[in-house]
């Protein structure tokens, strides 16, 4: 690596200006977790105890073993989670990329409204629409299955998506289009072999996002439409550490560190793509 | 005309998919919501068309407090969301070793199941056992231990606070992705007119982040004025009411007394508050974006 | 075939007229360029006739055949985009035989068409590299390759070399003269560089405001610009113009007269012009240092020396009139010190009060007519 | 195939006691299957109504009897008559929870009792006599002051968060004190009787755990167990947790305030409710009442530990009480004991009912003033 | 003052060598020009002087200070970039404005100096506008304005004016020679456009490869190359380049052989030059049509009419070695028809086998010796 250019040489007191700024930042973004990962690690009878200790007496990591034992399901959850999230993520993106691309090219009559109309969708919360869409799904006849956690999480997750992945999309330069189209490509034939190549980055971006949003943040479409344990995904699986009179904290948090531990992983090594996919400037040829 | 058509049918192809799916999925319970709004729905069997009574309800005089306090709950998590997200984008920007870790540990956040989120805020606020006031005890900076969400001033904070925290990564990497697609020549330019660090970017960098903070302050106020979970969790609008927003209103209407009608036309409300909302923020985009492009 | 008719074509943008009904006939084979000031409407023409923009008004026709509603592809047209428009994803094998893929063509024969282009544009070592990897030259010929493949009747350029370094240009000019001479298929090239205008085309087209100013071969626009618009956009340094006085027509030419001086033009006299204010040009190139029919004392403010000639900039007189002449060589003027430059009568051009140009008439022996034949070029 | 019951069953999962009777009923019932639903706590009860809202009502569900009454109304629920003799086995007054308009709705299968824990530690710290509980509010007012005052460590636990447990906690206040939130159809909260609970809480907060309203009852109970307060009024878990920890801790009956005419405290039941429109309430009502019968309703309730006070007097029980006296406190407060009021919306009473507790704690209103809006909110609710 | 002086300046990116020890010395007030190909380190060099990069061995000194160290604004340097660097947000009076505001000028002191420099770059009646709503011209100007305004030692440009079209550049060419005349301050200036370093420098310094190929005027280096590659480099088109045996050295200079002929080019002679193979040089404006001191008849390929005049393009034997010519005017002369050209010697450039030029003598007396000197010009 080569030294950074003299713009970005710091002086020592802006580096320790800089480092103390992350940490700040940091701090306020992890001290949460610590919070958890502390509790994880707690005697369940030594959780509630004053006065504070940032450093827990007789701290095991006993929880990460007994949480398998008190909720037996949990890697189902995981896997359930996954599961959904990977199919909610490739019909998102299926349905999304037409449509993105629909929006970053072509203006049409009604095209304002529509992409409106798509964000509009965020504007209700699915808490209100709960059982409307109960209604639907049962109607359907996919209450109980893995369908009941992905048509509705597929629905709410298309709007951002669009969005998203048009901007990236207005990006790649219309001559790409235009030559396709000189050279007698039909307009799908276009998507496919140039746009799609293309646009790759961006669909990246919209995956991660995507995912994440499936992943780690349905949680009433499960509750509500789904009554299979089998079937739970995550964010339900770690209700089951609530019993009536006790909730397992450190279990609970145990588990919630094991149960985004996979995402995490695939953030880590997603992040760079992440960052640059977000605005990455125009395509380079 | 042929050529003209053809794309304008390919482009309708292209979004008929995502289109048809949302209207079934997501449309059609909204025009049942909507019509739901205007009668007595409940858990009884039968319905009655009611009219307006339901809007009428909802304007009495609790519910313009509700109001008030959603705009302002939302108004504070919007801003300081934009500030922290600026300060941590500005902050992962500079170029110091360390930083791509750095950039992961902004994440966990948006990766965490809400709930979970919550509940280690729920710990933390917690006044015999939590690590605020447990620090702050220990510091000696507070005599006793300190409740945050058992007083209305402080609980109205904590839920903000909490739900900055959920949204930050996210503005956070938006920001970050918008700074450095800000061509490094002017940086230069000001760099060789003598502009120190901070002078660039409170005269570059602020004012060319300003369309992306935009963007992202109206996707977050749709989710903010929508923020649902924080506040159920950590204090289900309490305590006397202090941290009740429109949509827990709601929630508590159409779930928890079963007043499905009354629910649906405060959902319906909500809807064009926040439309009205987004209709004055594009217009304000667009003028902040005309005549600024390089 | 290649032949291409445009009738009346005219376009819109809302209620703005960018093309006002222009009207060309080009032949099969011929290579066309049009020139004119930025946003004079030459990308659009040229998008127009390619079917990548609709056209308001008027038809196109090509072998024929009315072509409005065709997509570009049934037009028989390529294009060459001044971005070049690579597929950045593909290699140039897979860029090159973009359009016969669409076609589904059969490998064997695909691969023998674009191994056959890539050998005539000299890119046969690269056609494994993806365009990233290219330069700027490279990459224009993979755009030209993949527009050839097709064998298309007319090719179409937009501005091909505009991205291109001076000496690169130079070489990509010579190469696509050659590539025309070779394929023999119409031509028609969009550029803002006079010398490639001058160079490679066998007409030129010159628009200004959505109207063609004036179609001929190069040289006929250089010697015989049918306006002060045409006479200033070609030629570089630019035409000086001169306000002069009618003073009287003759079989001759036309009698001006220029602070005092008055010289015969030799150009198609009209009636009824004398003491109409007429506009009198002359190149910066024809003017010498000494005396001639016309002798201007000037003092340059800037003198230009390029190695192979020198380029001296004055005003004159307080009209804030500018004058610009072009001497050979390394002249032994200086700034700043008065010098006497000479024109010619005959290599002046003369306008009227409209800027129309009179006929010019001395000089036509001068140039070999037979220049002027396209083919003979 | 096998006709089923679907059972929503609220926690984290099946009671193995309750898995045994299920096989034995079913061993029971050729042809019939009952198929639960583990459903965490927090959600169970939401989503039994969502579902009988929606149209796809579950066989049988496990909710708080106090929404038995709404149910009913909305005719979303068959009753289930008792017979007398069926009533006559369960403790006193515990029918009532779930009876409505004479008629039973739902079969208990969970109850909950309160009596005082205090700690005598701190009792002693403060220069109380350790092994004299308060009797009356008066003294526990008094205690509370004390132990704030002398150890700097608060004397109560007063739980006020957004939480349907801060109206059940009130609730005991008001039927240790002899007073009523509805009578019939008559709302009659505005009482003196309520007033002085009302009171009562406003004078004990201040030597209560700083920030009520930010507890729950399990917060204030782990608050307790950490010896960081004096009292609180809790159920039979806490002794439970209590036997772990080194505090010296003893459980009387809850203080009884001056109107009171014996010991008292809130009834609160859990019933098995069976939805109406499944096609199978017949067998429903059969498996409800024999998944609560006796006997393995005995062995369930009595595992110790989960908090549960046990539904019928039986011989089994007086052994177990013999056994463990801290059980006695919490048994013979059922006695005076009142049920959860039946509210038509019992979530619009409850939110009435923690918007008046809270406004007094936090010092936002007078109790007079808090009381008169609670009353008047709560006609629309009944 | 704005003396600058290089002492072996090297740079380094990782192993790469970008820079190979660079010397020169910028007297006050001069207009330095660097050219070279694309990626010979141009910007690099003036991006050290900036600061904007690190110097990695050697010493910048600014008016006898070391400034290796210093940041750009205590250089007392101002820079004008390629792409402008405009602030986009900003009108442009405060794009003007802004290094003002850095140093916390008073407002009216400023507002006078924006204004000042706003007038001197005919920008007045823009000062409200955002850059956005500029031409390329005008923007030009305002970064040329926002480094004014500061009032720096030393100026630095790199190809301030590439993304003009060619009608601007040219006008931007004169206003900045205007500027620097007025200005008087020392301007570094970086551009790949032979036309701009002939006509702006006082002193071009030919970039090659990380070193220093030649400094001096335009018109030396026009005249006199040291190398073959300042020769091919500096002139429009290439100059040509013949192998030619050395025949004998005398006093006259060197006669050599071409294909039979010989000639006696005027150089000053090296001893021990008999038989080795040199490279003449020639340039395409000094090949007549007839004969010369050398004749060579050859068949033209490509002919380019430019009007002003003609350039033609043949290739000499099967070497593949590439002949052009330019020609005065409309010259006479065909595509594919034999024409005999001649070559003066006195036109001729002569160079080693290492590609070293023979110092010229003959033509020093054409040209006036006084345009040599910088100041004159
Ligand atoms: N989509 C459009 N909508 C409205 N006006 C347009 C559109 N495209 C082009 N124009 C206008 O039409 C005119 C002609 O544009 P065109 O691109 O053809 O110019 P040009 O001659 O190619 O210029 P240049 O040399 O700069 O490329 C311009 O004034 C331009 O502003
Ligand atoms: N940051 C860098 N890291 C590595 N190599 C670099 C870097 N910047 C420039 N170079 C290399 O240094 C060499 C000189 O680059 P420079 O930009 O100075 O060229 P230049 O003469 O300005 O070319 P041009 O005319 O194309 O602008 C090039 O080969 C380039 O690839
Ligand atoms: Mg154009
Ligand atoms: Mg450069």
């Amino acid at each position: 690596m080569s030294q950074p250019a003299l713009i970005n040489r710091y002086r020592w007191y802006e580096l320790v200006g800089i480092y103390a700024g992350i940490f700040v930042f940091l701090s306020f973004i992890l001290a949460p977790f610590v919070e958890g990962f502390l509790v994880s690690l707690k005697p369940l009878s030594l959780l509630f105890s004053s006065p504070y200790r940032f450093w827990p007496e007789n701290g095991s990591f006993a929880a990460y073993r007994t949480m398998w034992v008190s909720v037996p399901g949990f890697a189902r959850y995981i896997f359930n989670s996954f599961f959904v999230s990977i199919i909610v993520t490739a019909v998102v993106l299926a349905l999304v990329v037409p449509a993105a691309y629909a929006f970053a090219r072509f203006r049409f009559r009604g095209s304002g409204p529509l992409l409106a109309a798509f964000l509009a969708v965020n504007m209700f919360s699915g808490a209100v629409l709960l059982i409307p869409l109960f209604r639907l799904m049962r109607s359907f006849g996919v209450l109980n299955t893995y369908f009941a956690m992905i048509v509705p999480g597929v629905a709410f997750l298309i709007p951002s998506a669009i969005w998203l992945l048009r901007t990236y999309m207005m990006r790649i330069p219309r001559e790409l289009d235009e030559a396709a189209f000189v050279d007698g490509a039909s307009h799908f034939y276009t998507l496919r072999r140039v746009i799609l190549p293309i646009a790759m980055p961006g669909i990246t971006v919209v995956a991660i996002t995507t995912f994440i949003g499936s992943y780690a943040q349905q949680f009433i479409f499960a509750l509500t439409f789904n009554s299979k344990t089998e079937y739970m995904p995550l964010p339900v699986g770690l209700f089951a550490y609530f019993g009536r009179q006790e909730v397992v904290w450190n279990e609970l948090m145990a588990a919630s560190f094991v149960g985004i531990a996979p995402a995490v992983v695939v953030i880590f090594f997603l992040q760079r793509y992440l960052v640059s996919g977000l605005t990455a400037g125009a395509v380079k040829q | 005309m042929s050529v003209r058509r053809s794309t304008v049918i390919f482009a309708w192809i292209l979004l008929l998919p995502a289109l048809l799916y949302v209207s079934v999925i997501v449309a059609y319970p909204l025009v049942d919501t909507f019509i739901l709004s205007f009668t007595d729905a409940s858990l009884k069997k039968t319905t009655k068309w009611v009219g307006t009574v339901n809007y009428d309800k909802i304007f009495n005089s609790t519910f313009a407090e509700v109001i008030v306090r959603t705009f302002v709950w939302t108004f504070f998590s919007v801003s300081i969301k934009m500030i922290i997200g600026t300060f941590g984008a500005v902050m992962l920007n500079a170029a110091v070793p360390g930083r791509a870790l750095f950039r992961v540990l902004t994440m966990p956040p948006w990766i965490v199941p809400m709930a979970i989120g919550i509940f280690m805020w729920g710990w933390m606020y917690n006044g015999q056992f939590g690590m605020i006031s447990g620090v702050l005890q220990n510091m000696g900076l507070v005599d006793g231990p300190i409740a945050f969400l058992a007083h209305g001033s402080t609980a109205f904070w904590a839920t903000i606070i909490t739900d900055v925290w959920i949204g930050v990564p996210l503005v956070t990497l938006y920001l970050l992705a918008s700074i450095q697609a800000i061509p490094q020549d002017l940086y230069e330019a000001a760099w060789t007119d003598g502009a120190g660090r901070f002078y660039r970017f409170r005269r570059i960098t602020l004012p060319l982040l300003v369309p992306a903070m935009i963007t992202m302050s109206m996707l977050s106020l749709i989710a903010t004025f929508n923020s649902f979970d924080i506040i159920w969790i950590l204090t289900q609008g309490g305590p006397n009411g202090d941290t009740t927003t429109m949509i827990i209103d709601t929630y508590r209407t159409a779930i928890g007394s079963k007043k499905y009608g009354e629910g649906a036309a405060r959902a319906v409300v909500i809807c064009i508050f926040l439309s009205i909302f987004c209709l004055l923020y594009f217009r304000v985009t667009h003028r902040l974006a005309s005549g600024e492009s390089r | 075939m290649g032949q291409l008719n445009l009738k009346k074509v005219q376009k819109f943008y809302g209620t703005y007229e960018v093309l006002k009904g222009v009207e060309l006939e080009v032949r099969n084979g011929e290579f066309v360029v049009f020139v004119g000031p930025s946003g004079c409407g030459k990308s659009t023409l040229l998008r127009m006739i390619a079917g990548l923009d609709e056209t308001t008004a008027g038809d196109i026709v090509i072998d024929g055949k009315r072509v409005n509603d065709l997509p570009p592809v049934k037009r028989g047209i390529a294009m060459v985009f001044q971005s070049y428009a690579l597929y950045p994803h593909m290699t140039v094998f897979e860029n090159i035989a973009f359009p016969l893929r669409v076609e589904k063509m059969p490998e064997e024969k695909l691969k023998a068409k674009v191994e056959h282009a890539a050998r005539i544009l000299h890119l046969d070592q690269r056609l494994q590299q993806k365009p990233g990897m290219l330069s700027g030259g490279q990459r224009q010929r993979v755009a030209i390759g993949r527009a050839i493949v097709r064998e298309p009747k007319i090719f179409l350029f937009d501005e091909p070399l505009s991205n291109l370094d001076a000496a690169l240009r130079a070489d990509m000019r010579i190469e696509l003269a050659k590539l025309h001479q070779q394929l023999k298929a119409t031509m028609i090239y969009v550029t803002h560089d006079q010398v490639e205008a001058m160079t490679m085309a066998d007409r030129i087209v010159v628009l200004n405001a959505g109207e063609i100013a004036q179609t001929g071969a190069p040289l006929e626009l250089y010697h015989k610009p049918a306006n002060t618009f045409v006479a200033g956009f070609i030629g570089n340094p630019k035409m000086n113009f001169l306000p002069v006085t009618c003073k009287s027509v003759s079989d001759a030419g036309v009698e001006v007269e220029y602070k005092g001086q008055t010289a015969i033009i030799p150009v198609t006299p009209r009636s009824g012009m004398a003491g109409a204010t007429l506009t009198l040009g002359v190149r910066p190139e024809h003017i010498q240092v000494g005396s001639g029919d016309l002798t201007l004392a000037v003092t340059p403010s800037v003198i230009e020396r390029l190695g192979a000639h020198t380029v001296a900039y004055a005003s004159l007189g307080g009209e804030g009139e500018n004058y610009c002449a072009m001497l050979p060589g390394t002249a032994a003027i200086r700034a700043d010190e008065e010098v006497r430059t000479g024109i010619r009568a005959a290599d002046c051009h003369l306008f009227d009060e409209n800027g129309i140009a009179f006929e010019r008439r001395a000089e036509m022996t001068d140039i070999d007519m037979a220049l002027f034949d396209p083919a003979a070029a | 195939a096998d006709q089923e019951i679907s059972w929503i069953y609220c926690g984290d999962k099946i009671d193995p006691i309750h898995e045994k009777y299920i096989k034995e009923w079913e061993g029971k019932n050729a042809g019939w299957k009952v198929v639960p639903e583990v459903v965490g706590w927090a959600q169970c009860q939401d989503k039994a109504t969502t579902l009988a809202a929606a149209g796809t009502p579950v066989g049988m569900a496990y909710v708080g009897s106090r929404t038995l009454k709404e149910f009913a109304e909305n005719d979303m629920i068959v009753p289930v008559p008792m017979t007398e003799e069926e009533k006559k086995s369960y403790y006193p007054n515990i029918v009532d929870t779930v009876t409505f308009e004479d008629n039973q709705w739902g079969v208990p299968i969970a109850f909950s009792t309160k009596a005082l824990y205090w700690n005598k530690d701190l009792f002693k710290q403060a220069g109380l006599d350790p092994e004299t509980p308060p009797k009356t509010w008066a003294e526990e007012i008094a205690f509370a002051k004390q132990i704030k005052e002398k150890t700097g460590i608060a004397g109560y636990g007063l739980p006020a968060k957004t939480f349907d447990n801060t109206m059940h906690q009130f609730m005991h206040w008001v039927y240790t004190n002899n007073g009523k939130v509805i009578d019939g159809d008559k709302i009659v909260v505005d009482s003196p009787e309520v007033l002085a609970a009302l009171q009562a809480y406003k004078d004990i907060t201040p030597y209560s755990v700083e920030g009520a309203t930010a507890y729950e009852q399990n917060e204030i109970r782990a608050i307790f167990l950490d010896g960081k307060a004096g009292m609180i009024q809790s159920g039979s878990g806490a002794a439970a947790l209590l036997k772990d920890t080194k505090i010296n801790w003893g459980i009387a009956p809850l203080p009884l305030g001056p109107s009171a005419k014996g010991e008292g405290t809130l009834l609160i039941t859990d019933s098995l409710a069976i939805f109406k429109g499944t096609g199978v309430e017949e067998k429903a009502i059969e498996f409800a009442k024999f998944i609560t019968s006796p006997g393995p309703q005995g062995e369930y309730e009595l595992q110790g530990g989960a908090g549960l006070t046990p539904l019928r007097p039986s011989p089994k029980v007086d052994e177990f009480v013999k056994a463990d006296p801290s059980w006695k406190p919490l048994i013979d407060g059922i006695g005076y004991g009142g049920p959860e009021p039946l509210f038509t919306d019992y979530k619009g009473f409850q939110n009435a009912m923690i918007d008046m507790v809270q406004s007094v704690v936090t010092g936002k209103a007078e109790p007079v003033d808090a009381l008169k809006k609670a009353a008047g909110e709560l006609e629309q609710y009944k």
